[in-house]
């Protein structure tokens, strides 16, 4: 065994679930490098991938329930899971204060995730030593 | 492992067009890592061009049926993947 | 005759391949004519011992192998790009036709739907 | 000018707004069949279609509002939208009855969409005549 | 217009393998629409085969810029969509 | 060294192209070293005069020219795309580098993101 070399983590998600693997691998990705030591600072969801944020889906119960997982990893492992603001709110995917400020009938952004801008993936960019893109497959 | 100038990381299927610009970019001292609808690009003989050293994610080449065409690359799980990030200087998600 | 859904698209990378068997299977389930042509990166859902555990999605090899007792008349494959796969009736589910001419086969349908 | 022969179209979307152009071409195709004396039986949402039935879209104000125009254009001309239930439930769109039943903390889909199955594709296929399919581009 | 065997209708940029697929399968009596990001066909110069009958969607054509090199299509706005979908026996949405 | 945003994908008909540019202004908003590479048919975001009010979307083309303005700090398109186009120098905004090799420029780069 090399000497251990401990990064820390910003994984970015553009693929949804559902129509792309790309919130499966993430996760698989990020509980491996859990396990083996490193750090993941944040899950920034961009375009497509925010869906993942959503707290309305309800796949058939014999699927995996990739938001449910992604939330209870995040949770579990206290990560930060951001979902860009503008890719979100064109999307239908808004939090409490954006539902008051759009005057919208509902909210459905998914505990622990929440809402922000692209200063959160900048920061990432800047600070964690990797920063890795899953993307959908089309 | 040893190090990695850069890991190319593909999760495209073959006809994509970012798949062969993903192949034309690769330089010795580069790895590629096959996931996702990438995994068959090994099942199509022909697309890879020899000498580069080439992993594919076992679940994805598992999931596709196709582990029995996988000559040209080294099986890895997802601890490996994540190894294979720590040991390359950059890392591009194609 | 009948309806034709094309699937050109990759097994488990993206959706649309697994929701144009859905749109199949409930044409066949009304007693519409139907019938499925895989093609491209298609043709990789006819693949034999698909074991999707570890990818966290449910294998299609099942429903596909079925699909004909379910009611589709018939599961063509493209046989340009199942010679680029690999793919040989030994290797590939049971039931597939290989079509020399997929154009042909789209011709013979009167109404064409792709996956996504 | 030749006789004219009118047609009732069922309109299937597949792409999703504000990631294809899907929702946008087929509007002005259907405010033109429209305008030429024909008749759209049904629009059927499918796959990543049924974003576009979202009542939680709030693109910038200065972009177009697909999901708003869409509503309008179909309540106008009393014309049955219609997101297949199984594509729905997976990506997060659902009615007050599927809130009920899976007890999610919302409800998301926008008048007059509808949730309902693949039947009504099916039915579309028999019944007008012509079938026509707008795609995400990717 | 006259009647139409097969409207082909396709949305997918040059690079797209459904293009190309779309190219292969029209026939003499079948008529190509190009909408979306298909129109980028047409500043290709090469892709297209003579002989054929091509439409192009305007707003598609204007919002590319590519205005001035759609020689081998005749541009169309949504009222003639819809009659090329009425004129044809069948329409293929690619 | 600095970032380079890879758009490989033509304008208007998928929205991953608009939010990579979104992506790099944001980085030059926060002082950042961040390029831009257009290549495949992502060269077309560069064409000029797109009229885009047929199709109900705000053109980019604005954003694109003023891009260097706002920091970012090159514009870079693979000469084969742009030939494959018909892209020289005059239909194209101002300020575009041609690339003859873009496995180069994506070299030169410490970071790589692709437009989704």
């Amino acid at each position: 065994m090399a000497t251990i070399s401990l990064q820390n983590y910003t994984l970015v998600i553009t693929g949804a679930p559902y129509s792309s693997q790309a919130p499966q691998t993430a996760l698989s990705f990020a509980k491996a490098a859990i396990a083996a030591g490193h750090t993941v600072d944040r899950v920034f969801l961009y375009g497509e991938g925010v869906h993942l944020a959503s707290s309305l889906s309800a796949p058939p119960s014999d699927e995996h329930h990739w938001a449910d997982q992604w939330s209870r990893f995040l949770s579990d492992n206290a990560i930060s899971g951001v979902a860009c603001i503008a890719s979100a709110l064109r999307r239908g995917l808004v939090n409490d204060s954006e539902q008051k400020r759009y005057e919208l009938p509902a909210n459905n952004i998914r505990e622990p995730f929440i809402i922000a801008g692209l200063g959160e993936w900048v920061e990432g960019s800047m600070t964690s030593s990797r920063v890795l893109y899953f993307h959908g497959g089309d | 492992m040893t190090e990695i100038d850069t890991l190319h990381i593909l999760n495209k299927a073959p006809e994509h067009p970012r798949s062969a610009e993903c192949l034309r970019a690769i330089e010795p001292g580069d790895v590629l890592l096959l996931i996702e609808s990438a995994v068959l690009t090994l099942a199509t003989c022909s697309d890879l061009q020899a000498g580069i050293t080439i992993y594919a994610l076992a679940p994805d080449v598992l999931a596709r049926g196709i582990a029995h065409s996988t000559a040209e690359a080294s099986l890895v799980d997802f601890a490996a993947m994540v190894e294979l990030t720590v040991q390359a200087q950059k890392v591009i998600s194609w | 005759m009948g309806t034709l859904m094309v699937i050109d698209q990759p097994p488990y990378g993206t959706w649309a391949g697994r929701e144009a068997l859905d749109m199949a299977f409930s044409l066949a389930a009304f007693d519409q004519p139907v019938a499925l042509l895989f093609t491209g990166a298609g043709v990789n859902w006819l693949r034999k011992s698909q074991e999707t555990t570890g990818i966290g999605q449910k294998s299609v090899e099942k429903n596909l192998s079925a699909a004909l007792i379910f009611g589709v008349e018939a599961l063509y494959a493209d046989a340009t790009a199942c010679a680029r796969y690999g793919l040989v009736p030994d290797n590939m589910v049971t039931g597939v036709a290989m079509a020399e001419n997929s154009a042909e086969v789209i011709r013979q349908h009167s109404h064409i739907a792709f996956a996504g």
